[in-house]
């Protein structure tokens, strides 16, 4: 049953944490995590140092390196807490690891989506001159963002664990809903009032070779990152509710005393 | 020259959000960790 | 146990929150001076009858959005006020039909507020609407208001008595209601030939507009009972 | 069978507010049984209440009420019992008989049910054409427990049922949860007014910080 998962039954020794690795830690976020490391490292020198400027775009896209895989893993951890989110509600056994996965994911996302949107105004600044277009893609962005900012504002109402798994997985499945009416509208908006023609973040590039392998191996020190990040944060979650748990086992001992010495 | 600090401001970001990130979950998980018996982490 | 039918769930509920309005005209007498005020201040800083009559579809519905905010919260404060909700929930009825009959009175009374909002925007702005253009109009007042009754119901449901519902609610409605603001807006400029704007552009607009009322009517109805079921 | 059991608490635990305020509770209640729940203010009476009415989740033990298991099934046992709480649950802008009909509308019953649950609150009359916002404390709860009444619930749940009626109103009370019982519903309630409440209780149990013992 869902309340065996997080019973911890009720006992006051301390755990022998193994030394070998920190709290949440194990061989596999080892390994993912220096692997991350490493390939951030080569990106980041890779995209401040060796790949040439932009014939259009000029010095100013290297940010690009940065920008756009952190917009790609904002999407994907959004899917991922959908997904998970999905699985929550509608299998049989309402397992609370999915929703930890779900809040994990959207946490990451929205912090992502921060980092989307300030490297992609900074972007802007240099190229357009101004920090901020109203270009369907940003204004679809900036929404989405909002709008997890409120799930995770939902995820921390008061209630208890179950409580917050329904609550923020059937907002988690509508927030899903509004995304493509977010973003028909916005397209469809920008579409019948034509501006000056902007640049398309991906497509006026001229990528050679060592500017694509840049991009790529952005995008994978990012998933290795948002790989990392959500393993530790679903397990920080499992130990936070834990120790919720054991401080609920402590009060309701306390109470009882109190009983006794009445 | 002004696309140098932008372009260095975004890396900096970039890269210190998510090691922000990752030392206030590994600081919440060691405080936490304490508390809870290792037989249940799943991981372990 | 027995069900009691769905529909006159749906139509006591409704009759409730309408006859509740009637009596204590709390919307009547607040929400619509502050949309009134909203349209006439507006008018003071533009102060220009060409930019008005382009940026009026905009501003009723900038008016509109903001006046849901209020009203959801009255809505849902006369079943928490005397802890009415619980005794919705311990009623075991079916909660879909209360989220229906609610949804329902809140379009009404928004279509209510669009009436008069509407009704000022002739007087103060001069805007003019051909005949093709009122049938535009009406009917996208109608789908539009509807998709906001379904999701404010839906969303003042799930931040009924909790904690920071005054700034939890507008966080989780602004983006939500984003496609509604843009679509009722150019629906109406284009009912009102604003711009240049042609009344068969409107109507693409319209078609979006009850493709989201339809997505929020259905996922509200499975929602709203888990979402306040606790 | 000669003791069917309503309602069987096994060492419950109902966290409210990050707070065990049943903090363990083993009790069960037969039916047919008027049950009065006595202890101080924050012993967890109101709590004990609203869960067996399916309103707050378990955190720990079994709970069964009416055949349901609560920590399973929190919402199949609603439409079986009938909660009064500290609130009414009146809308205050509606006239007692409109939120009467209002109530009744909900759950089935006919416009006879409602008129004899008006006259036995003595409510009826041009009392009920008075809105609840001009009515009086005692007389709010008289109207709160009418519209229980035609619930015709099989377990019915009061807290503090006599706070703030006259004597009147509470001989009416009691001879209206005595009726109840005799049609086979049981009551559970919690009351201050120990005396009166004693003689209207088949049986009492002591409730203090988050448990329950016989009286």
């Amino acid at each position: 049953m869902k309340a065996s998962q997080v019973n911890t039954g009720v006992s006051l020794k301390m755990s022998q944490s193994s030394q070998k690795f920190s709290s949440t830690g194990t061989q596999a976020t080892r390994v993912i995590g220096v692997l991350a490391i490493v390939v951030m490292a080569w990106v980041v020198i890779s995209g401040l140092v060796f790949t040439p400027a932009d014939v259009v775009q000029g010095e100013s896209v290297r940010i690009m390196y940065v920008h756009v895989p952190s917009a790609w893993i904002a999407y994907l951890a959004f899917i991922v807490t959908a997904i998970a989110s999905s699985f929550y509600i509608f299998a049989k056994r309402h397992s609370l690891g999915f929703d930890r996965v779900a809040g994990a994911s959207a946490e990451v996302g929205v912090m992502f989506m921060a980092i989307t949107l300030i490297t992609g105004s900074l972007w802007g600044r240099l190229t357009w001159g101004e920090f901020w277009q109203w270009d369907p893609r940003l204004t679809t962005t900036a929404f989405l963002f909002v709008t997890y900012i409120g799930y995770l504002a939902v995820r921390r109402l008061d209630g208890s664990i179950e409580q917050r798994a329904r609550r923020s997985g059937v907002i988690a499945l509508l927030a899903v809903l509004e995304i493509p009416l977010v973003h028909f509208s916005v397209v469809f908006w920008r579409s019948l009032h034509q501006r000056a023609t902007i640049l398309d973040p991906n497509g006026d590039v001229k990528m050679d070779g060592l500017m694509l392998f840049t991009l790529f191996s952005g995008v994978v020190a990012f998933t290795l990152v948002f790989a990392w990040l959500v393993l530790h944060r679903q397990r920080t979650m499992l130990l936070s509710d834990l120790s919720n748990e054991r401080g609920l086992d402590n009060a309701i001992l306390a109470r009882q005393s109190e009983n006794a010495s009445n | 020259m002004q696309n140098a600090g932008f372009i260095f401001a975004s890396y900096v970001l970039t890269i210190g959000a998510i090691l922000l990130f990752a030392v206030v979950t590994l600081r919440r998980a060691k405080e936490s960790a304490k508390l809870v018996e290792d037989k249940n982490k799943p991981w372990i | 146990m027995n069900q009691t039918p769905r529909s006159r769930v749906v139509s006591a509920v409704l009759t409730k929150d309408l006859r509740i309005e009637a009596r204590s005209r709390v919307v009547t007498n607040q929400v619509l001076p502050f949309a009134g005020l909203i349209m006439i201040m507006f008018a003071f800083a533009l102060d220009n009858d060409d930019v008005l009559q382009r940026v009026a579809g905009g501003l009723i519905w900038l008016a509109t959005i903001f006046s849901l905010f209020v009203i959801v919260q009255r809505s849902f404060a006369i079943d928490t006020s005397d802890s009415a909700l619980d005794s919705l929930r311990v009623a075991g009825i079916d909660l879909s039909a209360v989220f229906l009959g609610k949804a329902i009175a809140l379009t009404l009374q928004l279509i209510a507020l669009d009436v008069v909002l509407i009704a000022a925007a002739f007087l103060l702005y001069q805007v003019q609407v051909s005949a093709a253009g009122l049938v535009l109009l009406v009917t996208c007042v109608i789908c539009a208001t509807t998709g906001l009754g379904f999701v404010g119901t839906l969303y003042g449901g799930l931040t009924a008595g909790t904690t920071g519902r005054e700034t939890l609610l507008p966080l989780l409605l602004l983006p939500v209601v984003a496609p509604v603001l843009i679509a009722a807006t150019r629906a109406t400029e284009a009912a009102f030939g604003s711009g240049g704007a042609a009344t068969s552009e409107g109507w693409a607009w319209v078609g979006l507009l009850t493709i989201f009322a339809a997505v929020f009517g259905i996922g509200g109805s499975l929602a709203f009972g888990p979402l306040i079921d606790e | 069978m000669p003791s069917e059991k309503v309602v069987d608490f096994k060492d419950v635990v109902i966290v409210y507010d990050n707070f065990p305020a049943v903090a363990g509770a083993t009790f069960s209640v037969d039916k047919g049984e008027i049950v009065l729940l006595q202890g101080p203010n924050g012993a967890g009476k109101t709590t004990l209440l609203r869960a067996c009415a399916g309103l707050l989740p378990i955190a720990r033990g079994t709970a069964n009420v009416l055949g349901c298991d609560l920590s399973t099934n929190r919402v199949a046992v609603r439409s079986r019992v009938g909660l009064l709480g500290h609130a009414n649950g009146l809308f205050q802008d509606l006239t007692v008989l409109e939120n009467m009909l209002f109530w009744s509308r909900l759950v089935g019953a006919t416009r006879q049910d409602v008129d004899q649950a008006m006259i036995a609150m003595g409510i009826s009359g041009r009392l009920g054409e008075t809105q609840v916002a001009k009515l009086s404390a005692g007389q709010r709860r008289r109207c709160a427990l009418a519209s229980l009444i035609v619930r015709r619930a099989q377990l019915w749940l009061l807290d503090e049922p006599h706070a703030g009626l006259d004597t009147q109103g509470r001989d009416e009370l009691d001879r209206t949860l005595r009726a109840a019982r005799d049609s086979g519903a049981t009551v559970i309630f919690a009351s201050h007014e120990i005396e009166r409440a004693r003689s209207l209780a088949t049986r009492s149990l002591m409730v203090t910080t988050g448990m329950v013992k016989p009286a």
